[in-house]
C-alpha cells in the first residue's frame, strides 16, 4: 500500500484541566476513506481540528508526506492539502454561493493598479464545480440560505475538492440530512476518494461509516481504540467498541438488534 | 489661609465658555492664596447640578460659589447650604432676587433676559426687524431667555426665528445657510456663543453676506474678536466672566479672614464689546475675557 | 425498569466521586454568583474612597445621602434596565422617556392646572403605553429593539422639545412644587421619610444642625428622601420578582432562548412587552421624583441616562445578550457608579477625568464578569 | 387495539407560497411508538409543530380523545397533555436544571401575600425525576450549559413525563448522539412507552426507528406515503420509501448495503 | 462517474422549471439589492421635498451644496461604520474619537506651533493606534463591541476634555487656519475643488452671482468643498473594497459567522481590527475636514454622531448583526439623513421636529430592509 498522506502521531492535547486527547495516532493514504467513530465527547472534533490547524496539539507529531510539520492557522493547513468541512459552520449562510465556494482564496484580478475580486471566473468555475457534484445552482449570487443542508455540505466539499485537497476532513456530514441527502453526500465521498483524495470521514453512524470506509478508528475518551481494516470489523463489533459494550448489552434485551 | 471654596456651575465638561471662569478662579486661589474647586453637572443635567451642590455642602468647605441656572431645582440645596453656615455667593444665571431668596451674600452675574433685550435694543436702533437667533443650546433654559429677550425688545414674536442647530459646525453653518435662503429678508443674526457664532460666521461668508446683516452674539473669543475688527459682528455681549470667577473668591476670602463683605449684588455684564473697544478685548479673549 | 435506574444512578455516581468536583462544589456556589464581580467591584470602590476621601465628609451624614441618592437614581434605571436586559432586550429610550415625562407632569401641573395626581397618572398611563409600543413593535417587526429603541429615543427627544416649546415657549417648566402642595400623591415622590429619627439623631449629636437661616436648629440631614424609598422598593421587587416567582423564571427563559421557552408555554411576548413596560415605569419614576422633589421639569432631562442604566447592569454581571443576570448585581452596579461619581468630587479628582474612570471600571467589571460566568455556565 | 389517544386528520399547512403539508393524517394511541420518517424538508418538523400547538394548521383536524381540538397556543397542547422536545430548542443553557425543568409550569407557594416559585419543592422533584431517568445530577443547580447532549435531551423528556403528558413527541432526539447516549435516548423512549404513554418518534436513522417503533409512516413532500405495523415492513422497504427508491438505487451499486 | 453527474443535472433542471421561480429571477436580482429600501426611501425623500421646498432655494446650486455637505459628513462616517458592521462589529467611540482628534490636531498646531501637516499625521496615527486597541480588546477579550467601544466613548470624550484643559485652559482651540495656511497637507481637508468651473458656470447664468456685500460678482457657490470629495472618495473605496476584493469577501464572511471564516483561513481578526481602524481613520478625516474648514476644535464635537453613522447605515440596508450590508446603501442613508435635516429647514417644519422625523423614518426603513433582506438570503 502507498504511503501515508498524512500521519499524526501520539497527539495529545489538553484544554486547561481537561485533558480531550490522549494520545491518538491516525494515518490516512491516498484514495482511502478513513471513518473516525467515538461517542460524544470522545475527541473527535478536537482531534480533526488539530488536524487541519485550528488547535496546536500539546504534545505529538504531524508528519505530511513523511516531513514533519506544525501548523499555526487553518491557513497553513490548508495550503499543506488538508482542506475540513465542519458540521455546522461550513458555510455563511447570509453570502452568495461563490462568495462562499471561495471564501479565503478568492481569485484575482488586476484592473489597472488594483487587483480585484475576478467575479467572472469565479462564478463560471463555482457553477462548473457544482454541476460535477450534481447540483445545479439557479444562480451563483443565490445567497446559501436559500440552500438545502445536503446542498450546502455538497458546495462546501466541493470547494474542499476544487481547491487541490489532498486529504479531505468531513466532520458528522450526515447527522442532520435526510436518507437522500445522506446517500447523495456518500456518493460525493465515493466519488472524491476516486480522484485519489484521502478522506477523514467522522460519523456517530456505523451504517454511514460501513457504507464508505476502508479504515476505521475509534475514540474512547481521548485514547484510540484500535484501527481496523475494512472487511476485518462487521458493524456490530464496530458499535460494541464504541459504546464500550455494556450498556448496549441491556439494551438489545429491551429492544433487539444494533441501533 | 487655605481656605476652601466650591465653585458649581451648570455647564457641561465641554462648554468652552466656562474657562475664563476657571481661570479666574485659579487667578483668585493664587493671590488669595486659598483653594478654589470647579465642578460641574457632566452632562449639564442640573439635576445632578443639585446633587454636587449637596455634595459641596457636605464636604464643608469655607464658601460655595454657584449659578442659579434653575431657580426652583437649585435653591432647596442652596438654602440648605447657607442654613449650614455656609456662606453662598451667586454668579451668572439668575437674578438678584432668586439670589436673596436664597439667602446668599451676592449675586454677581447679568440677567440673561434683559442681556438678550439689550441686544435686542441695538438691533432695533439698527433696524432690524427679522431676525435669527441660532440656538446651540435649545435645551438649556437660559439660551433660549437670550432668544425670547431679543425679540421682545424687537416688539416681535420669536416664532421659528429661533433655530434648534445642534451643536455641530458643519449642521450649524448649514442650517444658518438653509435659513437665510428661505428667509431672504433676514437682517438680524443672534448667536449665543462662540459654538454658534463661528459657523454663523463661515456661513455668511461663504453667501456673500458677511457685513450686510447685523450681527450680535454673546460671548467672546478670537473669531469674535476678529469679526467685531472687520465689521461683520456689530458687537459682542460680554458678561465678564472673569469677574463672575474672581470676585466671589477674593469676597468669600475677605469674609471668612476680616468678616468684611460689600452689600450690594454685583452686574458683572453685559457690557457691549465693539470695535471701538476691542482692542485690550482681544488679546486676552477666551481666557481671561 | 426501577432496576436499570438505580444501577445507573450507582454508577454515575462512582464516576462523579471521580471528579473530584463535588467538595468544592459547596464552597463554590456561595461565591460564585453573578454579582460576584459587582460585591467586590463595590467592596473595593468604598475601601480606595476611605482611604482617599475619608476625611472630606464623604462618610458623615450628609455625605453619605449625598452619594446614596446619586446612587438610588441609578438604582431606579438599572433596575428596569436590568430586568429588560435579562429578558433578552434593551431600551435606549429611558433617558428620553424621563425628559418626556417630567415634561407632561409639568405643563399639566403649572400650565394646565390639573391636579399632580392627576398628571402623575397621565405621564405613567403615557410611559407604559409607549414602553408597551416599543415592546409591540420590536416583538411584531423582530428588529432589534437597539434600533426600535433608538429610533424612540430620537422621537420622544425631539417630541419633548417640540410640546414644550410650542405650548411655553420654553425647554424648562418650574413651579411644579407649588402646584403640588398638599397634593395626595405627589408626596410619595417628592417627600422625605423618617424626619423624626433624624431630629433625635441631630439632638444627640450624630447628625449636624443648620446654624443659620429660617430652618436653623433643624437637622442638615431631613430625611431620608423617597427616591432612596423608591429604589430599595424597586430592588427587592426586581429581585423578588426575577429570582422567587415564576414570572422571574419566564423572564430568564424568554432572554435565554425566546424560542424554547415559547415552545414549553411561556408567553413570551407578554413577558418582553410587560418588561419595556416596567422600564418605562422606572424612567417615570425616576422623573416623577425629580419633578416633585425640584420643581422643574426641563426637556433635557435625563441625556445618557440609558447608557448609565446599562452601564450599571452590565457592571452587576447581566449579559448583553439576555437570559443572565441579577437585580442585586444591578443594584451595586448604580451603588459603585455613585459612589465613584460623587466620591470623585469629594476627593477634588478633575472632573473630566470621571468619564475616564467610568470607562475603565467598565472594561474591567465585564471582564471578571465574564469570568465568573463561564465558570458558573459552562460556556466557552 | 386501544382507541387513539390524539388523531391529526388530513392536515395541511401552507406558508405563504409554500405548501409544507398536503394533507396528513397520523394517530398515536396509548403505550405506542409512532415513528415519523421522512427526508429534509418532508415536513415532519412542520407536522409536529402543528400537533404540539406551535403552528395552526391551514386545514384539517385535531381530534384528541375522539374530540375535536384547536390549540391557539403551546400551552393548550400542553394542556391537552401533548408534550414536546424539540431538536435545538429543548433546554436554555444558561439556566439552572430546575429552572429549566420547570420552565412554563412553576410551582408555586403562598408567601404571605404573594406567590413565589417553590424551589425546595422544585429542586427534589427535579433531582427524583432525573434520577428516575438514569441521570443523577451534582446539584440542581447545575447550570444546563455544563450537561452533556444527550443528559439535556433525557431532562426535556423527564419534564415532559412528568407533566403528564399522554403524547410525548422527539423531534430526532438522536441525530446528534453518539451510541451510548443514543442507546440511552431509546432505553429511555423504551421505560416512557411502557408507562402508556403515547410516543411520536421522528428520525432520519430507520435502524432507531426500528429499533422502538410499534408503527412508522413515512411522509415525502407533505404527504403520508403510507403508515405501517411493525414487522409489517423491514429497514430496507422503509429507506426505499423514505428515499423515493431511485438514486438510493444507484448508489448500492457504488457502495452495497444500505445507509 | 461523469454519468451520474449528468444525469442528476437533466433531472435537476427538470425539477427548477417546474419551479416556475426562474423566468422572474432575473428581473428580481436586478431590483433586489440590499440598497433597494434605501433607494426607494432616498426617491421618496427627494419627491416630498421637491413638492414642499421646491420653491425655497433646496435644489438651487447653493441649496444643493448646502444639503451635500451635511450628507457629506454623515457619509464619511457612514462608510466606516458600514465596514465594520458588515464585519460583525460596532463602534460606539466614533463621536469621542471625532472630537479627540481635532483636539490633537489644534493642541499641536496652535498650542505647540508645529506644522499641520506633522499635526495631522499624528491624529492619523494616535486614531488608527485607539482603533486597533478597540479591535484588539473586542478581539482578545471576546466582549461585545457595545461594551468595550461604549467604555472608549467614555474615555475618549474624558481625555479630551482633560488634556485640552490641562493644556490650554480651553475646550475649544481656534486659530488653526491661520497656523496652516500654506501646509502642504492641511488643503486636502479644507480647501475647495473646482473654483473655476464655478465661476464659468456663473458667467454662463446657471449659478448666480452675488449682487452685494464683499463678493459681490463672485459666483454663490465658490467651489465642492474637500469633504464632499473625501465622502466621495470613501463611499467608491468602500464601494469597491466591498464588492469588488478578496478582502471585501473577508469582511462578509468575518461578519457572516467569524468562526465559519477562520476555519476556512479567513483572517478574522485582522479583519476585524482593520475595520475599528477603518472606523478610527473616518472618524479622524471627520474631524480634520471640520478642524480646518471651521479653523477651531471643540472637546464636545462629534456628540452622539455614533449614532447618526449606524442610523445612515442601517437605513443603508445594513444587518446590526454584520455580515450583510452595502457601502453605497449606507451612502444614500447618509444622503436621506442629510436631505431630511435640510429639507425640513427648508420647508420651515419647526426644527425640533427634525428628531421625530428622523426616527420614524428609521423604522420604516429598517422595517422595508429586513423584508428586502429576506427575499434576498431566504432567511426566515
Ligand atoms: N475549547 C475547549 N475547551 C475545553 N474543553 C474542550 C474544548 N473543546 C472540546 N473540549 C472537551 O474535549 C472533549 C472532546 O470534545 P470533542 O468536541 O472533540 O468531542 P467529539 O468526539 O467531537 O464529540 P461529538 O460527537 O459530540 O461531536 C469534550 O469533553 C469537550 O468538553
Ligand atoms: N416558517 C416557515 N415559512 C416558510 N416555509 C417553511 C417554514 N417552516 C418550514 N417551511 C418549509 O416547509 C417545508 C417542510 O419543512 P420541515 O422543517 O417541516 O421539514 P422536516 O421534515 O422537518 O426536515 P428536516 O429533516 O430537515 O428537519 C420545507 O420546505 C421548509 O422550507
Ligand atoms: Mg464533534
Ligand atoms: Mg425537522
Amino acid at each position: 500500500m502507498s504511503a501515508p498522506l498524512v500521519e499524526l502521531v501520539d497527539i495529545e492535547k489538553h484544554f486547561g484541566p481537561v485533558i480531550a486527547l490522549n494520545g491518538v495516532s491516525v494515518s490516512v493514504k491516498a484514495g482511502e476513506c478513513h471513518c473516525l467513530l467515538g461517542d460524544n465527547g470522545a475527541g473527535k472534533s478536537t482531534f480533526i481540528k488539530t488536524m487541519s490547524g485550528v488547535h496546536k496539539p500539546t504534545r505529538g507529531k504531524i508528519l505530511v508526506d513523511g516531513k514533519e510539520r506544525t501548523f499555526s492557522s487553518p491557513r497553513d493547513a490548508m495550503q499543506a492539502g488538508i482542506a475540513t468541512v465542519y458540521q455546522d459552520l461550513a458555510m455563511i449562510p447570509l453570502m452568495s454561493v461563490t462568495r462562499n465556494f471561495w471564501m479565503g482564496r478568492e481569485p484575482e484580478r488586476r484592473v489597472g493598479p488594483i487587483k480585484v475580486f475576478d467575479f467572472r471566473e469565479a462564478n463560471e468555475i463555482t457553477m462548473n464545480e457544482m454541476a460535477k457534484m450534481g447540483i445545479h445552482l439557479r444562480s451563483p449570487d443565490q445567497a446559501v440560505g436559500t440552500l438545502s443542508g445536503g446542498e450546502r455540505q455538497t458546495v462546501a466539499i466541493a470547494r474542499a475538492v476544487y481547491f487541490g485537497a489532498r486529504v479531505l476532513i468531513l466532520d458528522e456530514p450526515t447527522s442532520a440530512l435526510g436518507v437522500r441527502q445522506t446517500s447523495n453526500v456518500l456518493a460525493t465521498i465515493d466519488k472524491v476518494r476516486k480522484n485519489g483524495i484521502g478522506i477523514v470521514f467522522i460519523t456517530h453512524n456505523v451504517r454511514h461509516a460501513m457504507a464508505v470506509g476502508d479504515r476505521f478508528t475509534v475514540l474512547n475518551r481521548g485514547k484510540t481504540l484500535g484501527t481496523a481494516q475494512r472487511g476485518e470489523i462487521t458493524a456490530e463489533e464496530l458499535q460494541d467498541m464504541m459504546a464500550g459494550g455494556q450498556e448496549l448489552a441491556q439494551l438489545e434485551g429491551s429492544l433487539g438488534g444494533t441501533v | 489661609d487655605g481656605e476652601r471654596f466650591v465653585l458649581v456651575s451648570h455647564a457641561p465638561d465641554s462648554d468652552s465658555w466656562w474657562n475664563t471662569i476657571k481661570n479666574a478662579i485659579a487667578v483668585a486661589g493664587e493671590q488669595m492664596n486659598v483653594e478654589v474647586e470647579y465642578r460641574n453637572p457632566p452632562t449639564g443635567d442640573l439635576a445632578d447640578m443639585a446633587r454636587i451642590i449637596e455634595q459641596a455642602t457636605a464636604s464643608n468647605p469655607d464658601g460655595i460659589i454657584a449659578t442659579i441656572a434653575d431657580y426652583d431645582v437649585l435653591s432647596g440645596p442652596l438654602s440648605n447650604a447657607v442654613a449650614k453656615g455656609i456662606p453662598v455667593i451667586t454668579i451668572n444665571s439668575g437674578t438678584e432676587e432668586q439670589s436673596k431668596a436664597i439667602g446668599a451674600l451676592m449675586h454677581v452675574g447679568q440677567p440673561e433676559f434683559a442681556a438678550g433685550k439689550g441686544a435686542g435694543e441695538k438691533a432695533k436702533a439698527a433696524g432690524v426687524t427679522k431676525f435669527l437667533c441660532v440656538n446651540h443650546y435649545i435645551t438649556n433654559p437660559a439660551s433660549v431667555e437670550r432668544c425670547q429677550g431679543y425679540a421682545e425688545a424687537l416688539g416681535v414674536e420669536l416664532g421659528d426665528q429661533m433655530i434648534d442647530s445642534g451643536q455641530d459646525p458643519a449642521e450649524i453653518k448649514s442650517k444658518v445657510m438653509a435659513y437665510l435662503q428661505t428667509n431672504p429678508d433676514t437682517n438680524g443674526i443672534l448667536t449665543l456663543g462662540p459654538t454658534s457664532a463661528h459657523p454663523t460666521l463661515a456661513a455668511l461668508d461663504e453667501m456673500g453676506k458677511a457685513g450686510t446683516i447685523h450681527f450680535g452674539t454673546f460671548d467672546l473669543s478670537s473669531e469674535i474678536a476678529e469679526a467685531i475688527k472687520s465689521d461683520v459682528i456689530a458687537f459682542a455681549i460680554d458678561q465678564q466672566p472673569y469677574l463672575q470667577g474672581y470676585l466671589p473668591v477674593v469676597i468669600l476670602t475677605n469674609l471668612a479672614r476680616y468678616g468684611v463683605v460689600p452689600g450690594n449684588s454685583i452686574n458683572s455684564g453685559p457690557g457691549f464689546v465693539t470695535k471701538a473697544n476691542i482692542a485690550l478685548v482681544e488679546k486676552y479673549a477666551g481666557e481671561y475675557r | 425498569m426501577a432496576d436499570t435506574g438505580e444501577q445507573t444512578i450507582e454508577q454515575l455516581k462512582e464516576e462523579i466521586r471521580d471528579e473530584r468536583l463535588r467538595e468544592t462544589s459547596r464552597l463554590r456556589k456561595m461565591f460564585i454568583r453573578p454579582e460576584l464581580g459587582a460585591i467586590c467591584g463595590a467592596i473595593l470602590v468604598f475601601a480606595f474612597f476611605l482611604v482617599v476621601a475619608g476625611g472630606s465628609g464623604m462618610f458623615a451624614p450628609e455625605g453619605i445621602i449625598n452619594w446614596s441618592v446619586v446612587s438610588a437614581q441609578f438604582a431606579i434605571i438599572a433596575v428596569g434596565a436590568c430586568l429588560l436586559m435579562i429578558a433578552g432586550e434593551f431600551d435606549l429610550s429611558v433617558g428620553s422617556m424621563i425628559g418626556f415625562s417630567g415634561i407632561v407632569i409639568a405643563l399639566m401641573t403649572v400650565q394646565w392646572g390639573l391636579p399632580a395626581w392627576f398628571a402623575i397618572i397621565v405621564a405613567f398611563a403615557l410611559a407604559l403605553a409607549i414602553g408597551a409600543l416599543n415592546g409591540y413593535l420590536v416583538i411584531k417587526t423582530g428588529l432589534p429593539s437597539f434600533i426600535v429603541t433608538l429610533a424612540f429615543l430620537y422621537i420622544l427627544r425631539g417630541a419633548t422639545i417640540y410640546i414644550s416649546i410650542a405650548t411655553t415657549r420654553k425647554t424648562i417648566i418650574g413651579g411644579v412644587r407649588e402646584a403640588a402642595e398638599g397634593d395626595p400623591i405627589a408626596w410619595l415622590f417628592g417627600g422625605k421619610l423618617f424626619s423624626g429619627l433624624f431630629v433625635w439623631l441631630s439632638d444627640i449629636g450624630i447628625v449636624d444642625k443648620f446654624v443659620a437661616g429660617p430652618k436653623a436648629g433643624q437637622p442638615v440631614v431631613e430625611g431620608i428622601p423617597m427616591l432612596v424609598i423608591w429604589a430599595i422598593a424597586l430592588i427587592i421587587f426586581g429581585h423578588v420578582l426575577l429570582t422567587r416567582t415564576k414570572f422571574g423564571n419566564w423572564i430568564f427563559a424568554s432572554g435565554g432562548d425566546s424560542q424554547a421557552a415559547r415552545y414549553v408555554g411561556v408567553p413570551v411576548n407578554r413577558v418582553k412587552i410587560l418588561m419595556f413596560m416596567f422600564s418605562a415605569f422606572c424612567a417615570t419614576v425616576f422623573a416623577t421624583c425629580q419633578v416633585m422633589e425640584f420643581g422643574s421639569a426641563a426637556a433635557d432631562r435625563g441625556l445618557l441616562k440609558e447608557f448609565e442604566a446599562i452601564i450599571s447592569v452590565v457592571i452587576g454581571g447581566a449579559l448583553l445578550t439576555g437570559g443572565y443576570g441579577s437585580v442585586i448585581g444591578a443594584a451595586l452596579g448604580a451603588l459603585i457608579f455613585g459612589v465613584v461619581q460623587q466620591g470623585l468630587f469629594f476627593a477634588g479628582v478633575e472632573s473630566s477625568l470621571f468619564r475616564v474612570f467610568l470607562g475603565v471600571i467598565l472594561l474591567l467589571a465585564v471582564i471578571l464578569n465574564t469570568y465568573i460566568r463561564r465558570m458558573i455556565t459552562g460556556e466557552r
